[in-house]
């Protein structure tokens, strides 16, 4: 992929709530309580897998991201532009900005090096939904059963939950709270739903 | 309650049940557990066998367990041909047993909508019409409109998350009040001079090598010529203290019942695809079955998210239920087989018979049950409608998988 | 709604995880040297007490991992909950809260 | 007029019109229903259900049994309790008989639901749960206060009682403040805490009538820490001759409509008591005007103090006896009373009281609901004469009247205590308060309960007037009648009577049907028979509040691909495939589906047709033991295959049930691609994550999902490679440069990088191209251009259907179903013999290696018009006597273009030996078709269509 067909490939693309921006600025203008809305769509996602063995690996990520990859569970670190999310004890999520996918990958399959790991492209499978306020979490409280009082979970603090019906990751990333909403491409559409409707209950 | 009933309340109860007697030494046979199965086949041991040297055993008190909690939905309409021929035996004697037992028990034959909301609902169910009518077992298609036609308070619009399609229905199937069925057939029982003694926990076996020559109970041994299990949720309990492991789990389930309302629902509607089974009761309560918890429990309760889920679903097929009221929400501890199939024959101890897996839907049973296992005891042979359902199918493989076939429940 | 806590990611709900029945059932070395009730007895059979239960679980909308715990099948507390496997130094300890 | 002048915590300012049984009436801000009508002189509800009597306005509280009105709106709603409903403007409602009427009109009312976390949640806002929240609120902790009235106080909204000198909601009012102010603590009014669960989960139904907001109710979803139950008491009404006649009042709820509401809702009061309640309760009614005309205390010797402050007031107490009947028509107008000896018989003359109303306190029932709900186990206390709080199951204390605590010093003093020690378990000590000076007497003295109060004549069997459950008009005859009848157990003489099962759940009866219980069987204490099971909810909860906002467009995720819109756009009829909407078929204007189906399938067979195959599951499966693990879950072998290579493979289960198929592809020598059907993908997933880590943890080797990563674009047909090329016009796109099974990775003329793969569902010549999702819209546009000139035509599943049913590919869960193997569907080359694979052994069992098990077979329908319904039965002989054992069924049907007419699969008994046979299918109509068994493959046998 060359920089010159950039523009044109990047008018091909349709992020899964793309349609939806209109409507979400409306809402986030026009709530009772100040939350906002709208969709952070084209992010570069990355999803590393590791084996316990991989130790070394691990190290070598670490110099190449110049952050080690999170071992607390649901917490994520800010490596330059990524941001890594821990899902798991041996996988995480890489976030970047649009079009970064492709590098980062090539950082981290190097420093893979020889180990066996997994490491995949996940950019377009899920999409970023983005929510803000005083009262973004109330809004997730409506239907998401995780402890998200700041003694429990704040900026920086990472999980995979259910909201409502779907599956999400979930990612506080600043005091107001801002929080970002990982989901699914198929279930953007149902997310966007739910959560307008959550705001305008408020 | 005893006086001016109106004409759709509950009818009298008879002035007389049953005796409460101390257990005697020795029985001809001990039926472990005195729930809809146990009764019925106490009742069939003497009624066709001549066999009343019986006493029934029940821990707490008679027909407390999953008969005191089941939606009461009766039907035989089941796809594969064993299971039919078992429950349209049922049936069968559901029809006649009101004027047998001499006990209104509120037989209903208000017929049972399973709805189908995908393509595959749909082949589904005319798979199990076809099948059952070949079967003789009364079935029928319903297209949507007729749906509409037959419950009118059904959602069929086209805009539903997953519309009704279409349905099959059992026109001969329906409900019955289930503790009333009980108590006709314990009085029944005890007139027969069997004993139902309540209270009599069942804590061990009398062994004579490998066979059973008894039990141990909470008020002492008795013994026994036959010993048979008959304790649903319980039976892996009861087989471990006999030294058997069973193919059987214990799980919650859950049901609910609204307060009383007008008659609003002429019917049996259950889906299995949005997962609702409802009914009016005769007093007029919706009665309503929730999802099976997915882990083991023997508590008697679940979780509540099941009963938000099936009410979310009920809304979702019956818009006019919205602002009806749960009035009280319960739970029981069904006996699960990998193939959702009872399990009911000789086990391999002498003497002990099993009788349990009925699961989600054993109280439509009943009759049936307890006929064949009567016969099962009685002539140490399984009956022939009772002989697909033995313990070796799991060994031969000869499943008679009503979970794989079709996952219908209840 | 039970409240289970994932070794790794702390306290969720219910609706979070897979049940996985009894746990420490392994895969025969060797089916075919079974006989068929040595096999149906693998397939089919597993114990179903009514107390504590040694059970296997899978955070399915969380981490994705299995891991064990026992519970009271009639109170359902319960009493220990362990990863599933061991874990390698360098790697991040189960948390129990 | 009932109201008073003044007093009560009514706004005199604030009238409220309302229309009760469509007469208009006006009632105040502060009132519930129930208030406003007796205020009006309204009295009478509906008569009873079964029996027709009068009845009237009983109590204040939940624990209501007669007063069930029909909301008839604004927000109808059936069966509430007056007595529960607060009133607001233009409110409109109609009594029910015990039966509510549901409204067909939709409901649009907004149920909400929350869910939060708390260290310390506090049920009750009476003086001890308001003392506990206090304790817990200093310590820092997270503290969530609850309770159902509009107003923090519980019981001290009805009673005069004072705190540290002042009148006691002072107290109450500076508590709150203190409560409010407190960052991490929440109080919610008009919420009732209606369940108690496992893991201490509690569930409170917050009524937002009248709140700002669209939202009508919110169920709120709390799991706490620890749990603090203050939820007070009910007092029990008592069984004697004609007590359910309107104007038998709960002495608890005369007192509150005196002082709460200011209401006078009788004039010439009787009180009967078996404790010292109602002696404060008679001194309010004096000091409001009311004329009380006699105290009849159970107890022979009654406190001194008590009965001296009665006589002073002028009221004439009789001690050692009891009301032994209400007598009156549409209302009572006098009791007869009698003095009781030791054994409750009736020991003396008859006496005969005129009264409108008769205060009743049959003592105190602690709330202990939520209690037993959490698995707390109950004992009965002989001196409180109650059930009482004994082992608690789960991280929770109860306090105050809801453990049989009825002084209010005694109240505050647990309050504080268990919400300091609440508070401290949860991680935040703090000091326990110091309880302010109360005014009363401290703890009342010992009652007499009388369980029944016998009648004047005859035995209990007769006493048919003598109710146990109101709501269900049960009496001690019925009771009588169920013990007669062999009845012992408290739990049949429920089912029998159907006492307590009621709207009410006999909240302040049924300890009193327990008492009555016991009383005739003879047995020593209620403790002896004990109550029945305490099931939630405490209160009845609408099942809309329960679905909460998951209904109608929320009901169920709607899943749709990226390709979606152009699909609406270009008139496709959808399907339901799990949470999917896939494309059934693609009318054009006019088109019914068979002939959409026909044009599908002709348009892939001859030219070019086009399908999104976006929603299989994908799974990249990653790390050097990836083809050894997929060797272990497929029947057929994987990992020697090549790079850039796909195969078939069918997943059984453990029993050797064909559980899934899909394609594999190997992208590198460690990855791999695995296809899962639609339904079954996140199964799938599961699947493979259980026996990799349960199992085979030594394998190195890891899953991530990437169904949503990639659209898939199937472009399906002879002319499909012309499409390609235009497409891709760097790919060699012949047979020889990329031959079947094989895939491709390229760069499509748009820029976009594309994997292309040569698979064949429909035994055509046919590409998939997978892009990023992003990128699937236009890929599927520009793959529409690229086939405009040949005639691309879009098709669904249908369509896909009869493609690969033409040549024999069964659909999973469609002509297989949880009882099939692969050797069923004919498929054992599929089914590697030389390594161990899930559910292998189980071919070898009896029953699975029988040769008679249904097979996959293909049926032709000897009239080649006519087509079979899937489902149909088929039996070996066109004569059937019913019961007839079926040889199998059709479980895929359809008209084929291709073979110009019907066929079918039907799995049939030892099909693969009859081919050539007739089978019949009687139909449900009294028709027959017979078929003629055949291969599967019935379309293009040899293969010779895949290469193009
Ligand atoms: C919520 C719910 C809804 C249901 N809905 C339906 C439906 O609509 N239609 C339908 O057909 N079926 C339904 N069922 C299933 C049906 O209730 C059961 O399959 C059936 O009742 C089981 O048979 P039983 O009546 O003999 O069991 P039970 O009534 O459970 O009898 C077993 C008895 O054994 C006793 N026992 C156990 N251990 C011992 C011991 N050691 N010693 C002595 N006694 C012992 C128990 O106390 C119990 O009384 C439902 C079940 C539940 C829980
Ligand atoms: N004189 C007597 O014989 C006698 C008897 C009983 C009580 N009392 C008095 O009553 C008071 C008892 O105080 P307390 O604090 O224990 O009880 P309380 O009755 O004052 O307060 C309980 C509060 O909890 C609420 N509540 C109950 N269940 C609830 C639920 N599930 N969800 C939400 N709210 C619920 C009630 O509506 C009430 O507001 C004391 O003042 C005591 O002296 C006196
Ligand atoms: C068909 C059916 C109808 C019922 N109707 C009512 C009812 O109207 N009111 C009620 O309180 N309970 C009703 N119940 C529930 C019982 O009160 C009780 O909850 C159930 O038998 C389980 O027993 P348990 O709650 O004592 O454990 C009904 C139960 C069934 C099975
Ligand atoms: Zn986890």
């Amino acid at each position: 992929m060359t920089a010159e067909n950039l523009p044109t490939l990047h008018a091909l693309r349709r992020s899964p709530i793309g349609h939806l921006t209109d409507v979400l600025a409306e809402h986030s203008a026009a709530g009772r309580r100040s939350v906002r809305l709208r969709e952070v769509p084209f992010l570069a996602q990355l999803d590393l897998q590791l084996h316990q063995h991989g130790s070394a690996a691990f190290d070598r990520i670490a110099s190449a991201l110049g952050e080690p990859l999170p071992t607390t569970p649901n917490t994520a670190v800010e490596a330059g532009d990524l941001r890594v999310l821990w899902l798991g004890p041996q996988e995480w999520l890489l976030i970047g900005p649009d079009g970064s996918a492709p590098a980062t990958a090539d950082l981290l399959r190097a420093a893979l090096g020889d180990e066996p790991g997994s490491l995949v492209d996940v950019s377009a499978n899920r999409t970023t939904l983005e929510l803000a306020g005083p009262a973004a979490r109330q809004v997730l409280e409506k239907g998401c059963a995780l402890d998200l009082h700041p003694r429990s979970f704040g900026p920086g603090r990472c999980a995979q939950t259910l909201l409502s019906k779907v599956g999400v990751i979930l990612h506080q990333v600043d005091a107001e709270p801002t929080y970002r909403l990982l989901v699914r491409g198929s279930f953007a559409q149902y997310l966007a739903d739910w959560l307008l409707d959550a705001m305008v209950l408020l | 309650m005893s006086h001016q009933l109106p004409a759709h309340q509950l009818p009298e109860h008879p002035d007389w049940l049953w005796r409460t007697p101390d257990p005697k030494r020795s029985y001809d046979v001990i039926i472990v557990g005195a729930g809809g199965h146990g009764l019925a086949t106490a009742y069939y041991l003497a009624r066709n066998h001549g066999i009343t040297n019986v006493a029934v055993l029940e821990r707490g008190w008679l027909a407390g367990g999953n008969m005191a909690r089941n939606t009461t939905i009766i039907r035989s309409n089941y796809l594969c041909e064993e299971s039919a021929a078992l429950y349209e035996h049922a049936l069968k004697l559901w029809e006649v047993l009101p004027q047998e037992l001499e006990y209104d028990f509120l037989f209903s034959q208000r017929g049972v909508l399973n709805l189908a909301h995908t393509l595959q609902d749909v082949r589904e169910g005319t798979r199990r019409v076809n099948a059952n009518r070949l079967g003789g077992v009364d079935a029928e298609w319903l297209d949507t409109d007729q749906v509409r036609a037959f419950c009118p308070i059904v959602n069929t619009s086209p805009d539903l998350r997953y519309p009704v399609l279409g349905a099959t229905l059992q026109p001969r199937a329906g409900i019955a009040k289930h503790d009333h069925v009980a108590w006709a057939l314990a009085r029944r029982a005890d007139e027969y001079g069997v004993d139902l003694i309540q209270g009599c926990e069942v804590t061990g076996f009398l062994r004579d090598g490998d066979r059973v020559t008894g039990v141990r109970t909470n008020r002492g041994p008795i013994s026994a010529g036959r010993v048979a299990l008959a304790a649903a949720g319980h039976s892996s309990v009861l087989a471990d203290l006999a030294g058997l492991r069973l193919p059987v789990q214990s799980h919650p389930l859950q049901a609910l019942v609204s307060e009383l309302l007008e008659p609003v629902h002429p019917t049996v509607v259950m889906s299995n695809h949005v997962h609702v089974y409802v009914s009016q009761a005769h007093k007029g309560e919706l009665v309503m079955g929730a999802g099976v918890d997915s882990y083991n429990g023997y508590g008697q309760r679940g979780s509540f998210h099941m009963i938000e889920h099936q009410m979310a679903a009920a809304l979702e097929l019956f818009p006019i239920f919205a602002r009806a009221h749960v009035l009280r929400t319960w739970g029981g501890i069904v006996d699960v087989t990998p193939d959702a199939s009872p399990i009911i024959g000789p086990t391999p101890i002498g003497n002990l018979y099993l009788n349990c897996g009925w699961g989600t839907g054993g109280f439509k049973a009943t009759p049936a049950s307890g006929w064949v296992y009567a016969h099962t005891i009685a002539t140490g042979e399984p009956h022939p409608l009772a002989a697909p359902f033995g313990l070796e199918r799991f060994t031969t493989g000869a499943l008679i998988d009503e979970h794989g076939a079709a996952a219908v429940a209840h | 709604m039970l409240l289970i806590a994932c070794p790794w990611c702390g306290e969720r709900e219910e609706l979070e995880f897979h049940y996985g029945g009894q746990a420490h059932v392994g895969y025969p070395a060797n089916p075919e040297g079974l006989t068929d009730s040595e096999w149906a007895e693998y397939l089919f059979v597993r114990d179903n007490p009514k107390g504590l239960f040694a059970e296997r679980w899978s955070h399915a909308a969380g981490c994705r991992r299995w891991f064990n715990l026992i519970r009271h099948t009639v109170t359902h507390q319960i009493l220990a909950v362990q990863s599933n496997r061991p874990v390698a130094a360098g790697q991040p300890k189960p948390v129990i809260p | 007029m009932n109201r008073l002048s003044d007093g009560g915590r009514v706004d005199r300012s604030a009238p409220l019109r309302f229309t009760f049984d469509g007469v208009q009436y006006t009632g105040l801000r502060g009132d519930t229903l129930a208030s406003a009508l007796l205020a009006n002189d309204v009295l009478h509800t509906a008569p009873s259900l079964y029996r027709g009597r009068p009845r009237g306005i009983a109590t204040a509280g939940v624990e209501e049994p007669n007063a069930l009105v029909q909301i008839e709106g604004p927000g109808a709603e059936p069966m509430r309790l007056a007595t529960t409903v607060e009133l607001y403007e233009g409110l409109s409602a109609t009594s029910l008989r015990g039966r509510g009427r549901l409204d067909p009109a939709l409901d649009e009312g907004v149920y909400d639901k929350m869910h939060v976390h708390t260290e310390v949640l506090i049920v009750g806002g009476g003086p001890a749960g308001l003392a506990a929240a206090l304790a817990a609120a200093r310590s820092g902790a997270r503290v969530v206060l609850v309770d159902d009235q509009p107003e923090l106080g519980g019981s001290l909204l009805a009673g005069r009682e004072e705190i540290d000198g002042r009148p006691a909601l002072d107290w109450v009012a500076d508590v709150r403040a203190e409560l409010t102010a407190q960052a991490d603590t929440r109080i919610l009014t008009r919420s009732t805490a209606t369940g108690y669960y496992d893991h201490n989960y509690l569930l409170v139904a917050e009524d937002r009538t009248g709140r700002p907001g669209p939202v009508r109710q919110t169920l709120w979803h709390i799991r706490a820490r620890r749990v603090v139950l203050a939820t007070g008491s009910h007092e029990r009404p008592m069984v004697f001759a004609g007590n359910d006649l309107p104007g038998v009042m709960s002495a608890a709820a005369v007192r509150a409509y005196l002082n709460r509401y200011a209401v006078l809702p009788g004039r010439r009061c009787v009180l009967l008591t078996t404790n010292d309640h109602a002696y404060a309760v008679a001194l309010d009614l004096v000091s409001a005007g009311a004329q009380v005309a006699a105290l009849v205390d159970t107890r022979p010797r009654p406190p001194a103090e008590l009965v001296d402050s009665a006589r002073r007031a002028g009221i004439e107490v009789i001690a050692g006896s009891a009301v032994v009947a209400a007598r009156g028509g549409a209302r009572v107008q006098a009791v007869r009373i009698a003095a009781l000896d030791a054994a409750d018989t009736i020991s003396g003359p008859v006496r005969e009281v005129a009264c409108d109303l008769l205060a009743v306190s049959g003592g105190w029932s602690p709330a202990v609901q939520l209690w037993s709900q959490s698995q707390g186990s109950l004992r009965y206390d002989e001196a409180l004469a109650a059930f009482v709080p004994d082992e608690a199951a789960q991280n929770v204390d109860s306090v105050g009247a809801s453990r049989g605590v009825l002084d209010l010093a005694g109240c505050l003093d647990d309050g504080f205590a268990a919400g300091a020690r609440a508070a401290a378990l949860a991680g935040f000590p703090v000091a326990v308060p110091p309880t302010p000076p109360t005014s009363g007497d401290g703890r009342p003295a010992r009652p007499r309960p009388v369980w029944v109060v016998p009648g004047e004549s005859g035995e209990p069997s007769d006493w048919s007037e003598h109710f146990v459950d109101l709501q269900r008009d049960a009496t001690v005859a019925d009771v009588q009648r169920a013990i007669r009848a062999g009845m012992r157990s408290v739990e049949h003489i429920k089912r029998y009577t159907t006492i307590g099962t009621a709207h009410d759940q006999g909240k302040a009866s049924g300890v009193s049907a327990t008492g009555v219980i016991a009383r005739l069987l003879g047995a020593r204490s209620p403790g002896e028979v004990g109550t029945t099971t305490f099931r939630g909810p405490y209160v009845p909860l609408t099942f809309a509040l329960l679905a909460g906002r998951e209904r109608g467009a929320l009901f169920d995720p709607v899943r749709t691909t990226a390709i979606h819109p152009w699909h609406v756009r270009h008139g496709a009829v959808f399907e339901n495939v799990g949470q999917w909407k896939r494309p059934r078929y693609y009318p054009r204007p006019g088109e019914s589906m068979e002939a959409a189906v026909l044009r599908e399938c002709g348009a892939a067979r001859e030219g070019v047709g086009v399908m999104d195959a976006t929603t299989l599951g994908k799974i990249d499966v990653i790390g050097p033991d990836a083809g050894e693990f997929l060797n272990r879950v497929y029947t057929n072998a994987f990992a020697k295959l090549a790079v850039n290579s796909a195969r078939y493979g069918v997943m059984c289960r453990a029993d050797g049930m064909v559980f899934d198929d899909g394609v594999t592809l190997r992208l590198a020598q460690d990855h791999y691609v695995m296809t899962t059907t639609t339904g079954n993908a996140a199964g799938v997933l599961d699947w493979l994550e259980e026996w990799l880590q349960t199992e085979w943890p030594e394998l190195r080797v890891r899953f991530t999902s990437v169904t949503e990563q990639w659209a898939t674009v199937a472009v399906v047909g002879p002319r499909s490679r012309e499409v390609l090329t235009a497409l891709a016009p760097e790919l060699d796109v012949s047979n020889d440069a990329f031959p079947f099974m094989t895939a491709r990775q390229i760069l499509l003329a748009n820029g976009v990088s594309a994997r292309i793969c040569r698979i064949s569902f429909s035994g055509e010549l046919a590409f998939e191209i997978n892009v990023a999702s992003w990128y699937g819209l236009a890929t599927w546009e520009s793959v529409i251009r690229a086939g405009e000139h040949l005639g691309i035509t879009p098709y669904g599943t249908e369509t896909m259907h009869v493609l690969r049913a033409e040549k024999g590919y069964p659909i999973v869960g469609q002509d297989t179903d949880g009882t099939v193997t692969p050797h069923d569907l004919g498929m054992e080359w599929v089914v590697s013999r030389h390594k161990d694979f899930i559910g292998k052994r189980s071919f070898a069992r009896a029953d699975t290696a029988r040769t008679d098990r249904r097979q996959l077979v293909g049926l032709l329908p000897v009239d080649p018009a006519v087509l079979l319904p899937e489902g149909a039965q088929l039996v070996a002989d066109a004569e059937v006597a019913v019961p007839t054992k079926a040889l199998g069924h059709v479980t895929s049907s359809y008209r084929s273009a291709a073979l110009g007419r019907t066929f079918a699969l039907a799995l049939v008994a030892g099909g693969r030996e009859r081919l050539g046979e007739t089978v019949y299918a009687p139909l449900a109509d009294g028709g027959m078709i017979a078929a003629t068994i055949t291969d599967t493959v019935l379309y293009d046998p040899k293969g010779t269509r895949r290469d193009g």
